[in-house]
């Protein structure tokens, strides 16, 4: 038995991370209200219903392809910040495995990166910004750093994932510093940014399957 | 609040199909009902405006679509950006040859998707220009103003544009006297109650009885401050004093003013507000040229108010007073 | 509801100097704040219309002065009428010579004034006629039509009684207008949430998060029934179910509507119930000649919303297309 | 001694009915938010407090011509349904008795009947359709038989008290036919009418004296 990752498995795991988004719609929206302007709940939920639709009804052949259809998906369903942002990082994803029918972990470190850094080209928000990036961004690191050293992408994945929980406790006492919870200033210090919370999240769910 | 809606996930698509059943003269859609343009369009020869945001900000975005203001507009969910799908759909159904301004609020969702679709206009030969909008002293100190978020000012850009591709200007010169508004433009606001999201169900933030929010956006969000509420004229000079130290305009120069309501305030408290606005800017020797108290940028139930001052010169003046005609704003 | 106030007995003289101050060039005022007339006053040779209220319904009642419109206004306190000696003052100060008309809201203590009002003016030989307002269908039944009460109906009389006075037309042809289009307009009104006059300082009723009163008036009074909040497709066909009986239109028929806010209310929530409307009336094959959405006629902070209905032939079609322009209503 | 009342009594009437009338603003504001626009308590203060200027600011020479002046003085400063009517009440019963310097218990009788006339032309209202009328009109029916029986004008004006008490209890149970207070429907029965609440009140001060 190979150790690949099919496009079945892809599937799964993003079914996983969608299933996980709409059960926290509340959860969210009540983060993004504390600091923000309440609609990431929404938009995400909206994103997971469009998703889990599209994986229903989309069968797996080239990966590459098939990820950058679900960005194009999310960003159709829910264009805010994060839907935006969650969609580049789809297509990006996509990008790096382009034509691949199944996946090395290698290919799982060049998705993840490049949705790192997909995000970080449109947003523009550099780490300690308080995003998102501070989650994506150390867990994309740890992920790649595992497998370098030989792990399990599942090990790795957990490696990632506790990652992304300290980058996201990290920024937590920080300010703000770009997008609307910018403008609530110091209120924000102390509170979680929603955007970490829900990449945590779905992370958990995508490499707890 | 209590809402007068149906399935909260139609807000707005039947808003949008109230909005054409009701100036089918005036408004038509491209591809989809998200993406509202004037239905003259396009306007062969002219300049094409667009702009797009969230909806609950009625007039703001799509009720400056119209004549002497803009083509065309996407229309996202209640608070949230449009898709770059739908700002593309409108940057080609209103593209009359001269090229596409894109004039919106500073907001990240807009910003990345205006971006992804100027990129997709731009490989149909269409010329795209971006000019955001980031009137809000109270969102970042002057030193950030980059990082500032763009709230009822937009209208000034909006009909200075409008005006200026009325007129026939190349794409250069609208840009220019955009962005030459927009310059000499300054917004602060105060929201005394929230707003509740159709889909949220629940409000934006909760506010004590005798408490306001300073510096508040028009997203529903809590503002920059938290505290007791205070009477009109001291509200009204703790903003005139916000956005005088920013714009620094000198006695003698003249001012077109906005006392803008949130959506529940009524127009009596708004020209109670005006009243001081005049008394502060007459001690200045300041004049006004022009002013414009009523909602024209909204959160959809909030109450509160914004205060807009822009400087104009004789340009901006002339481009203020052209006449306009949308289902929301006539202007002889 | 919190309000951007100052002392609440000064919330009408504060409102009015800020609207004098920023509309120098169409409003001015007789004798004192509370007479607000146009600015170029008495229009010689044009019969002079006048009306009169409460404050606390901007745009009604004052919002209505301008070309095209009305010549005057006497401005009461919140809710409250006016005195003869304000109504008075606007008389004399607009008539032109071919005497004035007063359109107003059927409400005891404006009339009473009125009617002194007219009594002192005849003594100075100023011809005066009456039209009362009485549109709305939820204050009595059919056969007691004459106790009904005036609501956002009256924005159509001010609109067709202005036009035919405009064009020219003697004291008599403007009352008959008048009449006419009042014969023809019918409104109905649900509020969802009290409104709060200042000095009062507690709201005019207390309502329950899931309720509404269904045939309010603009004053904040309750409505003649409570009942469960509805949908908005609901409410509208209540509405509609109740104007349409009463009104009677038949298949080919031409309306104008209005889709009035009370205050609170969105627009985006009013074209939801535009587009309700719209339909209801596609499936009698009746067709809409004008759509007015927006805040017409107000009760302050008040959510909720009235529609009105107006059938409209050749003439009164003609009339309510003319131009007009005051500070809160321009049409080209 | 002569049994005659002099402009001074009629001022010190005037300033009891006047006095009561701003201790209970807030009661009158809430009878009428019951069933009408809640603006009655505001305007009945407002009058109260311009009279209560006038009566100090205005010597009484010519009773009749002193109260009409007061009934201007009203209209101005508090032109709503009651306000009006107040007025006119004040007006019509200055008229009754104009050039007068002091007044006979007949000429009380027509000033009290004069105002309820004043007040039912310039309302139009009936008898039974629940306002001040059904307070009044009793009351100076019951005044003017009193005298004629005899009696002090004290001891009348307790009989008018009575039968302005029992007119505003009889029409409570009714439904209001007029005015604002009509449009609010059935919810207005059993629910007390603010004018005669209001007049009994302002009577009372008036014969408390
Ligand atoms: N420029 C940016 N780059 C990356 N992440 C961002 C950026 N701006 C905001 N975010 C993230 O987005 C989250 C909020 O998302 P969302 O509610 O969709 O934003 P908005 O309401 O501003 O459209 C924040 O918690 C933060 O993590
Ligand atoms: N036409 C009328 N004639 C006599 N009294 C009336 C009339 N209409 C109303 N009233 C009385 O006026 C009272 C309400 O007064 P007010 O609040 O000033 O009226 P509004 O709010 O309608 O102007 C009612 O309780 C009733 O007693
Ligand atoms: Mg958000
Ligand atoms: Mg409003
Ligand atoms: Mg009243
Ligand atoms: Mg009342």
């Amino acid at each position: 038995m190979r150790n690949t990752i099919s496009g079945e498995a892809v599937a799964g795991a993003l079914r996983r991370g969608c299933t996980t988004l709409s059960e926290q719609v509340d959860y969210l929206t009540s983060l993004d209200q504390a600091l923000g302007d309440g609609d990431m709940g929404i938009t995400m939920g909206k994103i997971a219903a469009a998703l889990l639709d599209y994986v229903d009804a989309t069968p797996v052949e080239d990966i590459g392809q098939w990820l950058a259809k679900a960005g194009m998906t999310a960003n159709r369903a829910g264009p805010s910040t994060m839907g935006t942002l969650t969609a580049t990082a789809l297509m990006r994803a996509g990008k790096a495995v382009k034509g691949k029918n199944e996946l090395t972990a290698d290919d799982l470190v060049a998705m993840f990166n490049a949705a790192d850094q997909g995000m970080q080209d449109r947003g523009k928000a550099k780490p300690g910004d308080k995003t998102i990036i501070d989650a994506i961004h150390p867990a994309a690191q740890a992920f790649e750093a595992a497998i370098a050293a030989g792990v399990s992408p599942q090990e790795a994945g957990a490696k990632a994932l506790a990652a992304a929980e300290e980058g996201r406790d990290s920024v937590t006492p920080l300010r703000s510093k770009i997008g609307r919870a910018s403008w609530v200033g110091e209120r924000t210090e102390g509170k979680l940014d929603p955007g970490c919370a829900m990449f945590v999240l779905v992370l958990e769910a995508v490499v707890g399957g | 609040m209590k809402k007068i809606i149906n399935n909260p996930a139609d807000f707005v698509p039947e808003m949008l199909d109230g909005l054409l059943r009701a100036h089918p003269d005036q408004l038509d859609y491209a591809d989809e009902l998200h993406a509202i343009v004037r239905a003259d369009s396009p306007v062969e020869g002219k300049v094409a405006l667009a702009t797009g945001g969230g909806s609950g900000h009625l007039p703001v975005f799509l009720g400056y679509v119209g004549k002497g203001m803009l083509d065309g507009c996407a229309v996202g969910d209640v608070f949230a950006s449009p898709s770059a799908d739908q700002m593309l759909s409108v940057t080609q159904r209103i593209h009359g040859g001269k090229g596409v301004v894109y004039i919106y609020g500073n907001y990240g969702g807009d910003v990345m998707n205006f971006d992804m679709a100027a990129e997709m206009a731009e490989m149909d030969d269409i010329e795209v220009r971006t000019v955001l909008v980031k009137d809000d002293v109270a969102s970042a100190p002057p030193e950030e103003a980059d990082r500032r978020r763009g709230v009822a000012g937009m209208v000034f850009a909006f009909k200075a544009a409008g005006a200026k591709a009325d007129m026939g200007a190349d794409i250069d010169e609208v840009v220019r006297v955009t962005e030459k508004i927009l310059a000499n433009t300054r917004t602060m606001g105060v929201a005394l109650s929230p707003c509740t999201v159709p889909l949220a169900g629940k409000p934006t933030f909760t506010i004590g009885e005798d408490e306001m929010e300073i510096g508040m956006g028009i997203h529903g969000e809590p503002g920059m401050k938290r505290e007791k509420l205070q009477s009109a004229d001291e509200i009204t000079t703790r903003m005139m004093e916000a956005i005088l130290a920013d714009l620094q305009p000198q006695a003698g120069d003249r001012l077109a003013v906005m006392v803008n309501g949130l959506g529940a305030t009524p127009p009596e408290e708004l020209y109670i507000m005006f009243r001081k606005v005049h008394q502060i800017l007459s001690d200045r020797e300041i004049s006004v040229h022009r002013a414009y108290v009523g909602e024209y940028a909204t959160s959809m139930e909030m109450a509160g108010a914004s205060i807009t001052l822009c400087r104009v010169d004789d340009e901006l003046a002339e481009l203020l007073d052209y006449p306009a005609h949308t289902p929301f704003f006539t202007q002889l």
